[in-house]
């Protein structure tokens, strides 16, 4: 199984969530993160001082799937978070050894 | 009015004075009308208040001579006075509440309570200070002089027939406006101060340096006999006096952490800004009273006319100061800034302090518009030279203080009052020696409690924030910080 | 009240009109009662001050003759009616506090600095704007015409005895029922209008649009003259008024990004619902002076009376708008919606704001509940009709206006208030005329902006909220969103 | 004076008695001075007025007799009095503004929409029920009776003229306060109560129990007449009934989930503790209106002293309520506690509220600062007991209520008002019996709901939070809780 | 070494810290999420409109255990943070190369 | 390629980012977090009830990197984010399979 960790802009939640429930990625987890890289934040002026603001707003998507979905996922979300301009965001992929759902302890791909 | 004015600086005494105001007006305008001999029995007093309504309500507006008209009877007009008193009082005491929230809006999160906890503070030792010291500091003293006695107050009523009010009622409202000065402190030197060495200086601001130099004007001291010094409601008194005790703090206490590190100005942005809005819109509700209530009597048709016009001129400059900060900030930094919008409306309110009543409205709007400038213009300049004023309390109250204090000469001078109207020089004897005094000793009171309490806390305490420290809780314990 | 109510439009005139209430209402008054002739002599004036207090005070409930009683010196009149308009203008300037907390409250986040800013802005224009235009344009009208003189006011006492009170205080009630009517329109078109294109839609809304219609009414101008349309304190002229403009907007304007997108509506929750409470619990507080102020005397014990109940009937009207929403949300969606409660008290308050005086109880309790209803049922079907007003007020405001407008006749008409009392007709025309006017020029004004400055922010700067675009900061920058 | 107190309970009565104050005070007071023979005909009465005023007058401070000094008018005097009530009813109105913070800042986020509702809901459902019951329950009451009529109020100006005061404005005023006692259950119960029930049981408090107990001594009922009980403007009657219905409501509905799992404490930070303070702002300026409108008149020189004194010793018991708060937890926990700061100034001004006016200065310091001292060591006390009081209203004002009401005497006695003046037995026996009848009826009216519709949420739903539960919505949606 | 992301319902915080205590797992690392799974979310109606609430507030829980500890933290966390509902979340084991503590440059295992 | 993931105080996010900067890393993204560990928060006193403060506020940092950037980046974050105080917090390498940008597209090494 794959880990997959996408970091996206925050108005393009929607429809990466869009995108991977018609894979039939049946759940992820969201986390608010601020993000540093090549979209280098920009300047404001507070009181009349000038500032550099270096981090900006993304959110970071969790999604653990089938090691032969991933590719698919990573497709997915690329489709479906570009917006072309700098800062579109990454993604992520790391290997996922075990996963298991609390409720009913399954494990491996059927805790998915 | 004329009449009225040919008092100068007589009636700048009345306008404060302890004994000022309500009745005693009557007779003194009817004096200086009748060239001045004094009128002491209680009953020539009556006849001269109905008189001199008469006289007053004659002069506004262009008619026929009203001497016709009743007066108020004198238990109304003292009732009217006090009123004024007890109304104007109550909303300059909610002006607390706008500092607090003007100042927890402007500060980070993590030292939101604890400039909370100093604003809650900071009224309550100013109302504990005026009564043991401060009042009898400020009326007690002799014309003339300069220093009153040191005496604690207490509930007096005699004279009060003479004087048209209840002497309640003038100490109430007195007392709001020390309260007034010393939360203008608080905002400058949030952040990083310690609570207990802070609430010290508050005492002996609120108790002694306010009253003081309060004393020597509204008090009838040296500085109103000699010089004509002219501030109504207190821009050079109330609103310079917190300033200068601000900027001595300020200077003593040093920026906030890391906020010119690198030479460069790093903002703190503040936490809460409509929460900022509330808190100006509060104080703009309280400078009706602040400036209205000033006007020390309401038991005239004449006096009724002034404090409405007061309302007007106080609500002008404080519109002209917001549209000109807004306008300004747009044009230098292409955005516009709320939180010196809401700097330009306090700007504005303190511009127009030192004399609300006798500007007309166009003349309440450049003095309130030119507040708007300064406090735009100089936020910057205070970052410049690294005197860290986290609310801008500094170029609001202390620049616009003495902006509005010179002005006074343009719409209060011997051309509109006659003989005796306050002079750009008095003005400036009065700005410079109330300017050294609170500064010089609260320079020295900060230095004191920074060699013996400490008035700092340790730099890992600042960065934790002081409601973590000195508190033990957070204002925001659940919303995440960004 | 009969012999009062007898005088029907003439009445309504003086309520509002500049050189109304006070003293004058004595002689008219008088003449009313004695069949007409007019008194012109300011002596006879003062008799028919005292003869028409006595007079009012023997028709407040079942007692004997009471002419004995003695009438309020004219000075002691003046300055109550002064007074009555000072107090009350200061909580209905602080509404302006609660229309810019509630708006904060009920926008996302990324736009409560910018809301705030706006409520600031339109206050401090509106002020203006009634100075440079507004006020002449509603009192400067002659009796009976459509359109007054563009001036610049200024402060005037004369003829202010007359009148009974100080014309700066009626320059200041007046002037801060216009900032209202402009708060109203910020709320409905927040988070995606452009700040300087609103603002200068506001400065024509204050200087021109607002005063004209007012004119037609409260400046005594046809509608009053040939209609006797009745609005006591502004249902229609202050809130529907505000309602129409921003109903124009919001058309031209279109909905927030995403709000009605695929057809179905996207709630967008408010950011900080206490803060929309405490802004409700203001406008509360401000409509006490909104509608007891305008009864615009206090001078007879009639006048004292009448303001009295008006403060009972307006808050009972809100109580009951406020647990009918509850009830009706409870009832219908199965949980308490704390918004739509807000918007009832709203609601309930402007239902009775067209007539607060002459309802029994029970009538104002029903009149208020009904404003509840209108708004629970009418937010929905708004957005149905795709007309995304963020705050609810075209329903709270215009709705409710229209409503309570209508429904003045219940109480006050010709069985109660004598020939000459306000007909449905009479209403029907009123809220017709100006509604009619507010809208049109509105949406052309608008649509002039919408094709030269642009009103509304690009796309991307919406979603990234107009915080960071317009003013290049957040409203609270350390809470991370979720 | 003396020739006032020595009325002792019947100056009580007229107080707050609905046809007290005002004029009818005059003839009372000469009766009184002039050994009591009642005096019927307006015409004396109104002499009365005049001369009263005039004695009173005289023994304000030490000067010569002032019978000369023209009283008001019977016109003027009647619209200040008016006046006073409705100013004072204003502020107290805005007081449900400051529960609402205040209580909305001490809760969790997850509860703060539900607890802003109920605070609107509770100032509407008291405004409806003290017209459906309220009020004639209170004021219909005969002399020294035990229950009042159970009667729909309405306008009703008869009799105003020798009360010398505006029914309606006595009303407004009265009404205001009932919804400040309820205001004091929505807080001790939050974060776990159904909103419905409490709806319903603030229906029953508003309406029937705190009137009931309210007509005993404000109604003149039995207290009143036979124990001389003195309760200036509700320590007892108002907060701690408040108080005694928290109490009972906080034992059958225990505490919150988990606040005292493990037998040990497990503190709740309130979330957004700016606003907390904001409240106590708000609730401290309503406050003055609390007190000094309980003085009930304002027509007279001596009534205008007294509502000056008044604003002065309750604000001196706030301000020593918030310094000895911060000194006693800075001594105790080495760290001041914002919360419990805020708690002093509440517990100050409830302490002061039985008798503002008596005191010297000191003495409503020292008042004031057992007040501050209560608090801050009843808080943990209860929280040991297990009694889960979300923000401290229980201690503030039930506990402070019954100490200011035991201190009555300390300044208001034989020696300082004569004889009739309020003694500790009759104190503790209005204590005792307001304490046992309110407490007990609450008991059992919250055990009715318990066993009927019940009152306590599901566990789970307490977890998530009343605003997701009962409102379907978040009070801060977009800020991430931490 | 492993690294365990467990998303957990908020209120179980306590009692799983409890059960990794008593372990011997010497820390952990928790954030706020935002879940997305078979639990849909729930509709609600805001100002008379009704809307779809898709995502149900969680907590993510990061901890790094030494391989040999690894089953029994899984396993306590399954035992601590289920309630049986839906919505109990899931766990997910990812392999953990190396791990320093800051503090005294400690690598390996010591570092946990 | 290898995925850090650092736990570090609030206050040292600048110096660290100072830090990798000057390696030439090029992005990062900071979630907020609360952390459990050695440090074993404090005691706090609200309303005269004394109560144990568990989770102190901490910053996660995630970086891509690399592999042979990866020993160099964790301890350029070591240098920079130690106090030597308790709490200093905790670095943990993981292995990335994949990384994408979503922009562009590019995957692998050219992607961070
Ligand atoms: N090396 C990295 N490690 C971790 N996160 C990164 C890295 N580089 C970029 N990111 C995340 O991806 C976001 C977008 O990256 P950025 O370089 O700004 O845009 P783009 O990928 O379009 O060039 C950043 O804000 C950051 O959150
Ligand atoms: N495939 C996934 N990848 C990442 N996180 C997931 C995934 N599936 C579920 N989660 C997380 O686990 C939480 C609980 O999952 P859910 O399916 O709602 O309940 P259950 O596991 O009981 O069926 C979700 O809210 C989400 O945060
Ligand atoms: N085993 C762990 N798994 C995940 N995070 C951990 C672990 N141990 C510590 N942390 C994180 O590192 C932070 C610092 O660890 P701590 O033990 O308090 O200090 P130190 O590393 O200096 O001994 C903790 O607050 C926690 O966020």
């Amino acid at each position: 199984m794959k880990f997959i960790i996408a970091v996206i802009k925050p108005q393009k939640l929607d429809d990466v969530r869009g995108a991977l429930n018609g894979l039939g990625v049946s759940g992820m987890t969201v986390t608010e993160v601020k993000g540093y890289g090549r979209q280098k934040g920009h300047k404001e002026v507070y009181r009349g001082a000038e500032y550099q603001v270096d981090f900006v707003p993304k959110l970071k998507i969790e999604i653990a799937v089938p090691s032969d979905q991933a590719d698919a996922a990573v497709n997915a979300i690329v489709g479906s978070a570009r917006s072309g301009a700098i800062g579109d965001g990454k993604i992520f992929v790391l290997d996922l050894l075990e996963a298991v759902r609390v409720r009913t302890g399954e494990t491996g791909v059927d805790a998915l | 009015m004329r009449c009225k004015a040919a008092l100068g600086p007589m009636s700048e005494f009345n306008r404060r004075k302890g004994d000022g105001g309500g009745f005693s007006r009557a007779p003194v305008a009817a004096a200086a009308c009748g060239k001045g001999e004094a009128m002491k029995s209680k009953k020539t007093i009556w006849l001269a208040a109905g008189l001199a309504a008469a006289l007053f309500a004659g002069t506004a507006g262009a008619q026929e001579p009203t001497a016709e008209i009743e007066a108020a009877t004198q238990t109304s007009a003292y009732v009217f006075n006090t009123l004024l008193f007890l109304v104007s009082g109550m909303v300059v005491m909610f002006m607390a509440a706008g500092f607090c929230m003007l100042e927890a809006g402007l500060v980070r999160a993590k030292n939101a309570a604890t400039i909370c906890l100093k604003n809650v503070a900071v009224y309550s030792v100013a109302g504990l200070m005026v009564w043991l010291l401060g009042y009898n500091l400020i009326y007690g003293i002799e014309e003339g002089g300069f220093l009153g006695p040191f005496k604690v107050w207490g509930v007096d009523e005699a004279g009060s027939l003479e004087n048209g009010y209840s002497a309640s009622s003038d100490w109430y409202f007195q007392m709001v406006f020390v309260a007034t000065a010393a939360s203008i402190v608080s905002g400058a030197l949030a952040e990083r101060i310690k609570l207990w060495s802070f609430l010290i200086f508050v005492a002996i601001l609120t108790g002694v340096i306010y009253p003081i130099q309060a004393s020597w004007e509204w008090g009838a001291g040296w500085l109103d006999a000699q010089f004509g010094f002219a501030d109504f409601a207190g821009s050079t008194l109330v609103h310079s006096t917190g300033g200068w005790a601000a900027l001595a703090g300020a200077l003593v206490l040093g920026p906030r952490l890391g906020k010119y590190e690198g030479g460069r100005v790093h903002p703190m942005p503040g936490s809460n800004l409509p929460m900022a809005a509330l808190g100006t819109f509060i104080l703009w509700l309280g400078w009706f009273g602040f400036n209205g209530g000033s006007q020390l009597a309401l038991g005239t048709i004449e006096d009724a006319q002034s404090v409405a016009k007061i309302f007007i001129n106080t609500n002008m400059a404080a519109c002209a100061g917001v549209v000109t900060a807004m306008a300004l900030t747009q044009i230098i930094y292409k955005k516009v800034d709320l939180t010196v919008v809401l700097n330009g409306a306090i700007g504005g309110l303190v511009s127009i302090t030192a004399e609300p009543l006798m500007p007309m409205i166009w003349q309440a709007v450049l003095i309130g518009s030119f507040g708007g400038v300064i406090v735009t213009l100089a936020v910057p300049v205070l970052d410049r030279l690294k005197i860290d004023d986290v609310v801008g309390a500094i170029p609001a109250h202390l620049f616009c203080g003495i902006w509005g204090t010179i002005i006074v000469p343009w719409s209060n001078n011997a051309s509109t009052a006659g003989e005796g109207a306050p002079t750009l020089g008095g003005q400036l004897v009065g700005i410079l020696a109330i300017g050294a005094f609170v500064f010089a000793i609260s320079l020295l009171v900060w230095l004191a409690l920074k060699y013996t309490l400490g008035i700092r806390v340790a730099p890992e305490h600042e960065q934790l924030g002081l409601d973590k420290v000195e508190l033990g809780l957070e204002a925001y314990p659940e919303f995440s910080k960004g």
